[in-house]
C-alpha cells in the first residue's frame, strides 16, 4: 500500500488556486451498487457511505437495480443525472457499458466515483480501490499456500461471473504471483464461475472436487463463492482435507472458521470502502481535489489519502481474518 | 361464452385503455415529477424502449399464432459476442458486420423454427432449450472477454438524436418496422392466416394456410430482429459481452401480454403492444425519478401485468352480474 | 368377413359392424296421465342482442320419448344447456317433480338425475375412453380410491349394450366423430338418469348405430325414464318419439302427439312456410373428367382407391362410418399425405400433401368436423367466410375490412346464415348456422371440384333443401361434386353415381339408375358383389 | 358378429402398445439419466462415490419438489411461473424466523414455510380461478410481485449459517442409509402426489380439466375449485422447497431461487408432461428434474469448459425433448406399417 504520511491540511490546497478547505454542505451523494439487495453493498453504502455523508451534512441516497446488469445500471445513472445528483458513487457491472451514461452525467455536472469495481478511467473522476490487485492476489496466494502446507499441490479458483472486471484482474495477478519460485509447488488447475449465485457456486465447488481428485485448495475471491464453497466443504468428506480461502465477510464465514473448514480468509472493511468513497466524492464536488495524481484529502476518521495513478485511491491492504480475531468483527 | 364475448369487446378497446394510460402517466408525471417534462427524459425512455420494441414486433406475431420464443435475449447476446469476435478479427465494415449479424439471427431463429415445425415440438420447451444453448454459445465465443473498442462514430452514431430533437434516430427505424409489422398483421391475407392458425391450427390447415411454413418464417424473422436489437445493444453500450441483454425475454413477454395479446394465440393487436412498451418505459423511468426504489418497481411491474388481465375480466363479470340482476328485480 | 380393417394410429380401434336392421317402429304403450317429472315454464334466455329463448315451455313425463324439433338456431341446444345447468335462464322456472329447482351448474343437473348428450362432443382427448365415461363418478374402492378395474368392466358392459366394441383403454384422441358420439351416449347411459336429454345424438351415426341407440332408448323408456330427443331427421323423430314439440325463433310453437302429426305439418310449423322438395337433382350431362384419383393408398387407412368425377357430375361416396371416406377426401385435398397413388385435376397432377396447391387447382373441401376442421371458432363469421378468399379479396397484397364484409354479406344472405352481426364470433352461432358458414367459405371460392363431407349434418330441412339445390346448381355449372354422406336418402336422391367404400377399399361403383338402398347397403357392409 | 372378437383383440393390442409407450416414455428419461451417469463415472469414478451420490440427490431434491408442484398445475393446462419467487420468500421467512427464535422446533419452521407458500398459491389460484385469466400472465406478474416483496423485506440483509440453529442445518446435510434427509422429503412428496393423481377422483379431474376445460365444465367438474387447489398445492410445495433450500444452503438473501422457474418448467417438459395439459406424471417430472441437475453437475466433472456448460445444458434439453418426440413418431409409424402387412 502507498503510505500516506500524515501531512498537515495546508498541503491539500496545492491542487487548486483557491480550493475550499472543507466539503460543501448539502451535496447530493448517491450510491449505485451493482445491485441493491446485496449484503456487501448494504455494508459499504448504508453502513459506510451513509455515515460519511451525514458527517459532512450531505444528502445520502442509495439506488440501483435489483439484479446486477449493466443496462439496468445505465437507466439508474440517467435518472441520477436528471435528478441533479452531485456525486454518483458507482460499482460498475461492466467497465465499458456504463461509460457513455456516466460521461453524460458528468457533462451534466455530476462527479463520478467508482468503488469496488472500476470503469474505464476516462469516464470517472476517481476510483476507490479496496485493495490493489497485486495486494489481493499476493494475499490470496499466500493464504492458500500456508493452508495447503509446504508440500503444495493442485489448487483451483472459484470466481464470480466470467465477466467480472475486478475478479478477472485479480485472477491474472494470481497467475503472475504463482509463477514466483516460492510457490513452485502450487499448481493452478482450473477456474470455474459461480456467477455470484449461491447455488451455482455450491455446485461448482462440488464439481471441482469431483473433477480434480488431488485438489488441495480452492481460492474463491468473492464473498458469495467462498461462503458457498465453505458450506459445501463443511458438509462433505473433504472438510479439513481440502483447504479454502478467499474474500469473505466475517459474519458469513464465522461458522466455518470455527469448525475448521477454513483457516483464514481476507477482506477489507466494506464500510470503510463506502466511507472513503463518500469523502472522495465530497472532496471532488467541493473542488478540494480534481482527481489528479498527487491530490491529497482527508477522509474523516480514516485520515488522509492521496490520489494515485489514474485517479485511484487505495483503501489499504486486505485484512486477514482468522479464528482468533473473527469475533472482533460484526459485518 | 357470453362473458368471453364481452371480455373480447373490452379487450378490443384495451388498446385504448393503454393509450389513455400512457397519456395519463405522461401528464401526471410531467406535473408531479421533476424531469419528466425534460427532453432528456424522452431520450432515455426511447433508448431503453428500442431493443424491447424491436423484439416485441415479430414476437407479437409469434404469440398470436399460439407459439412463443423465449430465446430472443440469448440470440441478442450471441449476436453481440459474434459481432465482438468479428471486430477482434479485424472486420471493420459496419454494413458487413450488420449483414452477418442479421444472417446469424435468422439462422438461430430458423433452428427454433425447425424444431417447432419440422419436429413438432412445443415452442415453449424448444426455446427454453435454445435460451440456454444460445447464451452458452455466447460464452463460448467471447468467454470472459468484453469487446469495447468500437469507433465512437459507431457508438455515438447508434444513439445520435434526430437533428433538432433529443430522441435517437433509431426510433424512426422502429417506427417504420412497426408500420410494416402492423400492416402485415392487420391488413394482409397473411395476417388473417396468423389469427386463424392461432385460434385453430387444424382449421387453418384445412383452409390451405401453410401453418408450419408461416410459423417457421416468423421464428426466422424474430431471430433476425433480435439480432438487430443485439447490434443496437452492442453499439449503444459500446460493449459486446456474453451476458448482454440477460433476462430481456421476460421484459418482452411482459410487454406483449400487457399489450393485450392472448398467450393462447389468436387475439391481440400490435398497437396495444407498442403502447405497452412505451407505458412500461415511461412508468419505470418516471418512478425512478420519483425516488421509487427498484424493489417497489418490481412489484409495480408485476401488479400491472396482473391488472392487465384481471381488470377487463372482472369489469366484464361485474357488468354481467349487474345486468342479470336488473330484470329479476321487479 | 375378417375384422382386419386397416388402422391409422397406434390408438386406432378396429371393430366390425353388426348386421343392418330395419327400424323397428312402434311406441311403448304407456299412457300419459302422471304429472310431469320435469317441467319448464316461461324460460327466456338472451345472448347480448340475440334472444335465444323466449317464454319456452316444455313438459317431460316418465316413460316418454319427447322430440324437440326446429330450424337451425331455433334455440334447441340453448334449451338443452339450460336444462343441463350450463346456462342460467334470464327468466322462468324449472320444476322437478313439481318442485321448483335452480340448476346453477352441470353438477346440479347431474345430481338431479338429468343426463345430457350435447350436440358437440365434450370428451377429454388425453384420457381413456373408460375414464371419459366415468369422469367425476368413477366406481370407488376402500378409502375413496378409484376402482380402475370396475371402471373398465362397466365400460365394456355399456358398449356391449350399444353393440359397439370400443376399447375402453384407448385414449379418446383420434376417435372418429361417430365413435365420439357413441362414447357420449355411453357416458349419459352410465349416469342411470331419470331424464335423458339427447341433442342430435344421431347426426354422426349411420343406420346400424342409430338402431342400436334406439333400442337402448326404448328400454330406458320402458324402465320409466323420460327422454328428450332432438334431431333433424324426421324418420327418427317419428319412429322414436311419442310427442313432438316444435320451436321456432326461440319460441315454443306447439306440442302434439306424434300420431296426430305428419312430416309436412311439422316442417310447416318449424319453418313457417311450405318447403320445396328435397333432393331437387336435375339431370346434367357429364363433361370432361375433372377429378381423377388413381391407386390412392395410405398405409393402414385405405388402399388402391381410384375413381373419376366428371364436370357436372355429382358422385356420392357412401359407406359405413369409419370406412375411410373422409380420409380419402382429406388425402385428395392435400391435408393428409398419401403413400402411393396420384390425384389429377383437369389432367394436372397435384403435389401430395399440399393443400394450397389443391385449392389453387380449384379443389374445395367442406370437412366433416366443422368445429375442428371447418371453422376458427373465435373469429367472426365474416372472417371465417372469407378466409379462403383472403388473397383474392386483397388489393396489392393489402386487405381491408370492407371487401371482406361485402363478400361475407353476399354469401351469408344467400345461405341464410342466422346471425345478429357478421362480426360475431362463429362460436355464438347455432350448429346448423355454423355449417352454413363452412359452406359459404368454400362455395365462394368458385371451385372446379367440390368435395363435401357430410354437408348437411345438423342442418334443418329448409336449409338442407337449399344446400341440395346449391349442389345441383353447381353441378349444372360444370363443377365436379364429390359428396360423402351417411344419409342414404340423400345419397340416392342426389348422386349421378354412387361409389361405396368398405374397410378402406372402394368396392363398387353404382350408376344412378341401379342405385337403391339395398345395393348400397350390401356393398357398404361388404356383402355386395361387383356391380 | 364374427368380426368382433379378432378386432377387439387387435384394439387392445394396440392400446397395450400405447400403455407400453407411456411407460417407455419415463423409461427413456431414466435411460438417458443412467447413460449420463455411467459415462461420467467412467470418465471420473469420483462421480459415483457415496459423497457423489449424496451430492447428486441433494442437488435434485429442491428442483424435484418444485417439479411435482408444477406438474400438478401443468396437467390442468396452466403454469406457475412464480415458484422461484415463492421459494425465495419462504426461504427468507424461514431464516428470519430462526433468527428471531433460535429454539423454534424444525416442524414449526416447515409448517410456516409451507403455509406461506400456500398463501402465495392462494393469491395465484384465486386470481386465476375467480377472474378466469391465463395463468401464465398472472404468475409472471406474481413472479415479480413476490420477488419484490422478498427484496423489500430483506433490503440487502443476508442470513448466514451462523444465524440458524445447528439442528436445522444438520438436517440439510444428514443422511439416512446414504440418502439425504432432504431427499426423503422429496420422495414422500413425489410418491404421495403420484398416487393421488392416479387414484383419486379429484386427481383424475385435474387431468380432465387440462385435457378439455370446456368439457370439464360441462361434465360438472368444479373447474375453478380444482385449479385453485392445484395452485395452492404448487405454492405449498414451493414453500416447502424454500425451507429445504434454507436447510441445505444456510446462506439466504433475497435472491434465493431467482430464475428457477425456467428450470422447473424445463424439468417438467423433459419429464414428458405435456405443456398444454392433460397428460404426464409427477414421476416423469421428478426424473426430469434429476436429469437436469445431473447434467448440471456432470458437466463440470466431465471437465467441460465452464464456457461450454450452459450451451451443453441447452443442447441436452433439446436432445431430450427431441428424442422423446422421435420415439413417439417412430412407434406410430411402426404400428401403421405392421398393420399394413396383415391388412387387406
Ligand atoms: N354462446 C352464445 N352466444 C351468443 N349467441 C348464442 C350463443 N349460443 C347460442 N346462441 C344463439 O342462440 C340461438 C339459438 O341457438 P341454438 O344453438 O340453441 O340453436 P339450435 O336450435 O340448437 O340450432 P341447431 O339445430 O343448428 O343446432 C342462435 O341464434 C345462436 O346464434
Ligand atoms: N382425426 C383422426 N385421427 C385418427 N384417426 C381418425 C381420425 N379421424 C378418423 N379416424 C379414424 O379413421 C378411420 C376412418 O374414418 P373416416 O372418418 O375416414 O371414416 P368415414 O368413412 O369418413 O366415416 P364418417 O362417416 O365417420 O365420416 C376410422 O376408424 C376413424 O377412427
Ligand atoms: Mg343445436
Ligand atoms: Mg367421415
Amino acid at each position: 500500500s502507498e503510505e500516506t504520511p500524515a501531512a498537515p491540511q495546508a498541503s491539500a490546497g496545492a491542487s487548486g488556486s483557491q480550493a475550499p478547505a472543507a466539503i460543501k454542505e448539502g451535496l447530493k451523494i448517491a450510491f449505485l451498487p451493482k445491485a441493491v439487495n446485496n449484503p456487501y453493498f448494504d455494508a459499504s453504502d448504508n453502513k459506510g457511505g451513509k455515515v460519511a455523508v451525514e458527517e459532512f451534512k450531505g444528502v445520502y441516497s442509495q439506488t440501483g437495480p435489483s439484479e446486477a446488469s449493466p443496462s439496468a445500471q445505465v437507466s439508474y445513472i440517467n435518472t441520477l443525472s436528471q435528478q441533479g445528483t452531485d456525486v454518483i458513487v458507482v460499482s460498475a457491472n461492466d467497465k465499458d457499458a456504463i461509460c457513455g451514461a456516466l460521461n453524460e452525467a458528468r457533462a451534466a455536472g455530476a462527479k463520478v466515483v467508482t468503488y469496488d469495481s472500476d470503469t474505464n478511467p476516462t469516464c470517472r473522476d476517481a476510483f476507490i480501490n479496496q485493495a490493489s490487485a497485486e495486494g489481493i492476489a499476493a494475499s490470496q496466494i499466500k493464504l492458500i499456500s500456508e493452508a495447503v502446507g509446504p508440500d503444495g499441490g493442485e489448487i483451483a479458483i472459484l470466481s464470480a461471473t466470467a465477466n467480472a472486471t475486478n475478479q478477472n484482474a485479480w485472477i491474472e495477478m494470481m497467475k503472475t504471483e504463482l509463477a514466483k519460485p516460492e510457490y513452485a509447488k502450487l499448481k493452478l488447475v482450473g477456474t470455474v464461475y459461480g456467477d455470484d449465485d449461491d447455488q451455482k457456486s455450491f455446485q461448482e465447488a462440488q464439481g471441482l472436487l469431483a473433477k480434480y481428485p488431488n485438489l488441495k485448495g480452492i481460492i474463491s475471491p468473492t464473498t458469495v463463492g467462498v461462503a458457498a464453497a465453505a458450506r459445501y466443504l463443511s458438509g462433505s468428506e473433504y472438510k479439513g482435507k481440502v483447504q479454502l480461502t478467499g474474500l469473505g465477510t466475517p459474519n458469513q464465514m464465522r461458522a466455518f472458521l470455527k469448525d475448521g473448514t477454513v483457516k483464514s480468509f481476507a477482506l477489507w472493511n466494506p464500510s470503510d470502502l463506502g466511507y472513503l468513497a463518500a469523502y472522495t466524492g465530497g472532496a471532488l464536488a467541493s473542488g478540494m481535489i480534481a482527481g489528479k495524481e498527487g491530490d491529497k484529502f482527508t477522509a474523516g476518521k480514516l485520515g488522509e489519502y492521496t490520489v494515485g495513478k489514474d485517479g485511484a485511491v487505495l483503501l489499504g491492504d486486505p485484512f486477514v481474518f482468522t479464528k482468533d480475531n473473527i469475533d472482533d468483527f460484526d459485518f | 361464452m357470453k362473458r368471453q364475448a364481452r371480455t373480447r369487446a373490452i379487450l378490443g378497446s384495451w388498446d385504448a385503455v393503454l393509450l389513455i394510460a400512457v397519456v395519463a402517466v405522461v401528464l401526471v408525471g410531467a406535473l408531479a415529477i421533476e424531469g419528466v417534462a425534460s427532453p432528456r427524459f424522452w431520450r432515455f425512455v426511447t433508448l431503453e424502449a428500442i431493443p424491447i420494441a424491436l423484439i416485441a414486433l415479430p414476437m407479437t406475431l409469434i404469440v398470436i399464432t399460439g407459439e412463443i420464443d423465449l430465446s430472443v435475449a440469448s440470440i441478442l447476446g450471441l449476436t453481440c459476442t459474434v459481432m465482438g469476435q468479428m471486430w477482434l478479427w479485424g472486420i471493420t465494415s459496419l454494413p458487413l458486420l450488420l449483414a452477418v449479424c442479421l444472417l446469424l439471427g435468422a439462422l438461430l431463429g430458423a433452428v427454433n423454427g425447425l424444431f417447432v415445425t419440422a419436429f413438432g415440438l412445443p415452442s415453449l420447451a424448444v426455446t427454453i432449450g435454445t435460451l440456454a444453448l444460445y447464451r452458452g454459445l455466447a460464452y463460448v465465443v467471447l468467454g470472459d472477454r468484453a469487446v469495447a473498442d468500437y469507433p465512437p462514430e459507431w457508438t455515438m452514431g447508434a444513439i445520435a438524436p434526430i437533428p433538432g430533437l433529443t430522441i435517437p434516430w433509431m426510433i424512426t427505424v422502429v417506427a417504420v418496422l412497426a408500420v410494416v409489422f402492423g400492416v402485415v398483421l392487420h391488413a394482409t391475407p397473411i395476417g388473417r392466416g396468423l389469427y386463424a392458425m392461432g385460434n385453430n391450427a387444424e382449421a387453418a390447415r384445412f383452409t390451405g394456410i401453410s401453418v408450419l411454413r408461416t410459423k417457421f418464417w416468423l421464428f426466422v424473422a424474430t431471430g433476425a430482429m433480435s439480432s438487430l436489437a443485439g447490434v443496437f445493444w452492442t453499439l449503444r453500450f459500446a460493449s459486446a459481452r456474453a451476458d448482454n441483454g440477460n433476462g430481456l425475454e421476460l421484459a418482452v413477454v411482459a410487454a406483449i401480454l400487457l399489450g393485450g395479446v392472448s398467450i393462447f394465440g389468436g387475439r391481440g393487436r400490435l398497437i396495444g403492444v407498442i403502447a405497452a412498451v412505451i407505458l412500461l418505459g415511461i412508468l419505470r423511468n418516471a418512478l425512478q425519478l420519483a425516488y421509487v426504489p427498484a424493489n417497489t418497481l418490481t412489484i409495480i411491474t408485476g401488479s400491472l401485468l396482473i391488472v392487465s388481465v384481471v381488470g377487463p375480466n372482472v369489469a366484464g363479470m361485474v357488468r354481467d352480474r349487474l345486468r342479470r340482476r336488473r330484470p329479476t328485480t321487479p | 368377413m375378417a375384422g382386419q380393417r386397416p388402422i391409422d394410429r397406434q390408438d386406432d380401434l378396429i371393430y366390425g359392424l353388426g348386421h343392418l336392421k330395419r327400424f323397428a317402429c312402434g311406441v311403448g304403450g304407456h299412457v300419459i296421465n302422471s304429472p310431469p317429472i320435469l317441467e319448464l315454464r316461461n324460460i327466456s334466455k338472451s345472448f347480448g342482442a340475440v334472444q335465444a329463448l323466449s317464454n319456452v315451455r316444455l313438459e317431460l313425463h316418465a316413460g316418454e320419448v319427447h322430440a324437440l324439433v326446429g330450424e337451425n338456431g331455433a334455440g334447441k341446444s340453448t334449451l338443452v344447456k339450460t336444462l343441463a345447468g350450463a346456462h342460467q335462464p334470464d327468466a322462468g322456472v324449472v320444476l322437478l317433480d313439481g318442485r321448483e329447482v335452480v340448476l346453477s351448474s352441470p353438477a346440479d343437473a347431474q345430481a338431479a338425475g338429468i343426463a345430457v348428450i350435447y350436440q358437440e362432443p365434450t370428451l377429454f382427448p388425453d384420457l381413456s375412453v373408460a375414464e371419459n365415461i366415468f369422469m367425476g363418478r368413477q366406481p370407488l374402492r376402500r378409502l375413496r380410491r378409484i376402482d380402475a378395474k370396475a371402471c373398465r368392466t362397466r365400460a365394456v358392459e355399456l358398449f356391449d349394450r350399444l353393440g359397439v366394441p370400443l376399447d375402453p383403454d384407448r385414449p379418446a384422441r383420434g376417435l372418429s366423430i361417430a365413435d365420439q358420439q357413441l362414447v357420449e351416449i355411453a357416458k349419459a347411459l352410465a349416469l342411470d338418469a331419470r331424464i335423458l336429454v339427447m341433442d342430435e345424438p344421431t347426426a354422426a351415426l349411420s343406420g346400424v348405430e342409430v338402431e342400436r341407440l334406439f333400442s337402448v332408448v326404448r328400454s330406458l323408456q320402458e324402465a320409466g325414464a323420460a327422454v328428450l330427443f332432438i334431431s333433424h331427421r324426421f324418420d327418427e323423430v317419428f319412429s322414436l318419439s311419442r310427442r313432438i314439440t316444435v320451436m321456432r325463433d326461440g319460441r315454443w310453437v306447439s306440442t302434439d302427439p306424434a300420431d296426430a302429426l305428419t312430416v309436412d305439418e311439422v316442417v310447416r310449423r318449424m319453418v313457417g312456410r311450405e318447403v320445396s322438395a328435397l333432393f331437387p337433382k336435375t339431370d346434367t350431362t357429364a363433361g370432361a373428367e375433372r377429378l381423377v384419383v388413381r391407386g390412392l393408398t395410405r398405409y393402414g387407412v385405405f388402399a388402391d382407391v381410384g375413381f373419376t368425377v366428371r364436370a357436372g357430375e355429382i358422385v356420392a361416396l357412401a359407406g359405413l362410418v369409419g370406412a375411410g371416406r373422409s380420409e380419402v377426401a382429406r388425402a385428395v385435398f392435400g391435408v393428409d399425405r398419401y403413400d402411393a397413388g396420384q390425384v389429377l385435376v383437369d389432367g394436372r397432377t397435384l403435389t401430395r400433401g399440399d393443400t394450397a396447391a389443391a385449392i389453387a387447382a380449384g379443389l374445395a373441401l367442406v370437412p366433416e368436423d366443422r368445429r375442428q376442421q371447418g371453422l376458427v371458432m373465435e373469429l367472426s363469421v365474416e372472417r371465417n367466410a372469407t378466409l379462403t378468399r383472403r388473397w383474392r379479396l386483397s388489393r396489392l397484397g393489402l386487405l381491408f375490412g370492407g371487401a371482406e364484409r361485402r363478400a361475407a354479406t353476399i354469401w351469408s344472405d344467400r345461405l341464410q346464415v342466422k346471425t345478429a352481426d357478421l362480426g360475431d364470433p362463429v362460436s355464438a352461432l347455432s350448429g346448423g348456422n355454423q355449417q352454413k358458414v363452412v359452406l359459404a367459405k368454400w362455395l365462394s371460392t368458385d371451385p372446379r371440384v367440390l368435395i363435401v363431407d357430410e354437408p348437411t349434418r345438423g342442418i334443418d330441412v329448409g336449409t338442407k333443401a337449399e344446400v341440395h339445390r346449391l349442389l345441383s346448381e353447381l353441378a349444372g355449372q360444370g363443377v365436379a361434386v364429390l359428396m360423402i354422406s351417411s344419409e342414404l336418402p340423400e345419397v340416392l336422391g342426389m348422386a349421378d353415381r354412387v361409389l361405396v367404400m368398405h374397410e378402406g377399399h372402394l368396392v363398387t361403383d353404382i350408376p344412378r339408375a341401379r342405385a337403391d338402398e339395398e345395393s348400397v347397403m350390401l356393398a357398404a357392409t361388404g356383402q355386395g358383389g361387383a356391380p | 358378429m364374427q368380426t368382433q372378437p379378432p378386432s377387439q383383440r387387435g384394439a387392445s393390442d394396440s392400446s397395450r402398445l400405447v400403455h407400453r409407450f407411456f411407460l417407455f416414455r419415463e423409461l427413456g428419461i431414466a435411460l438417458a439419466l443412467a447413460l449420463l451417469i455411467v459415462v461420467t463415472t467412467i470418465v471420473n469414478p469420483r462421480f459415483l462415490t457415496p459423497q457423489g451420490i449424496k451430492d447428486l440427490l441433494l442437488g435434485s431434491t429442491i428442483l424435484a419438489v418444485l417439479a411435482v408442484g408444477q406438474t400438478i398445475v401443468v396437467v390442468t393446462r396452466n403454469v406457475d411461473l412464480s415458484v422461484g419467487s415463492v421459494l425465495g420468500l419462504s426461504a427468507f421467512a424461514t431464516g428470519s424466523l430462526f433468527m428471531a427464535n433460535p429454539n423454534l422446533p424444525i416442524p414449526v419452521a416447515l409448517l410456516v414455510g409451507v403455509l406461506l407458500g400456500a398463501v402465495c398459491g392462494v393469491v395465484n389460484g384465486g386470481l386465476i380461478a375467480a377472474a378466469r385469466v391465463p395463468a401464465l400472465v398472472v404468475t409472471l406478474g406474481t413472479l415479480y410481485v413476490f420477488r419484490g416483496v422478498d427484496y423489500t423485506w430483506a433490503t440487502g440483509r443476508q442470513i448466514n449459517a451462523a444465524d440458524m440453529p445447528p439442528g436445522f442445518l444438520h438436517m440439510g446435510n444428514a443422511t439416512v442409509a446414504g440418502v439425504p434427509v432432504l431427499t426423503l422429503f422429496a420422495i414422500v412428496v413425489i410418491v404421495v402426489a403420484g398416487y393421488y393423481l392416479r387414484t383419486f377422483r379429484s386427481g383424475r379431474e385435474l387431468y380432465a380439466i387440462g385435457s378439455s376445460p370446456a368439457a370439464a365444465r360441462l361434465s360438472g367438474i368444479p373447474v375453478g375449485r380444482r385449479v385453485f387447489a392445484a395452485f395452492v398445492v404448487s405454492g405449498a410445495l414451493a414453500g416447502l422447497a424454500g425451507v429445504l433450500y434454507a436447510a441445505r444452503f444456510g446462506t439466504l438473501d433475497a435472491n434465493a431461487g431467482s430464475g428457477f422457474e425456467l428450470n422447473v418448467v424445463a424439468a417438467v417438459v423433459i419429464g414428458g408432461v405435456a405443456i398444454f395439459g392433460g397428460s404426464g406424471s409427477v414421476y416423469g417430472a421428478a426424473l426430469g428434474a434429476v436429469l437436469l441437475t445431473t447434467i448440471g453437475s456432470a458437466l463440470p466433472v466431465l471437465g467441460v469448459s465452464p464456457f461450454w456448460q450452459r450451451a451443453a445444458v441447452g443442447a441436452l434439453i433439446l436432445a431430450a425433448i427431441g428424442l422423446d418426440r422421435a420415439l413417439a413418431v417412430r412407434l406410430t409409424r411402426t404400428l401403421r406399417h405392421s398393420t399394413r402387412t396383415e391388412g387387406p
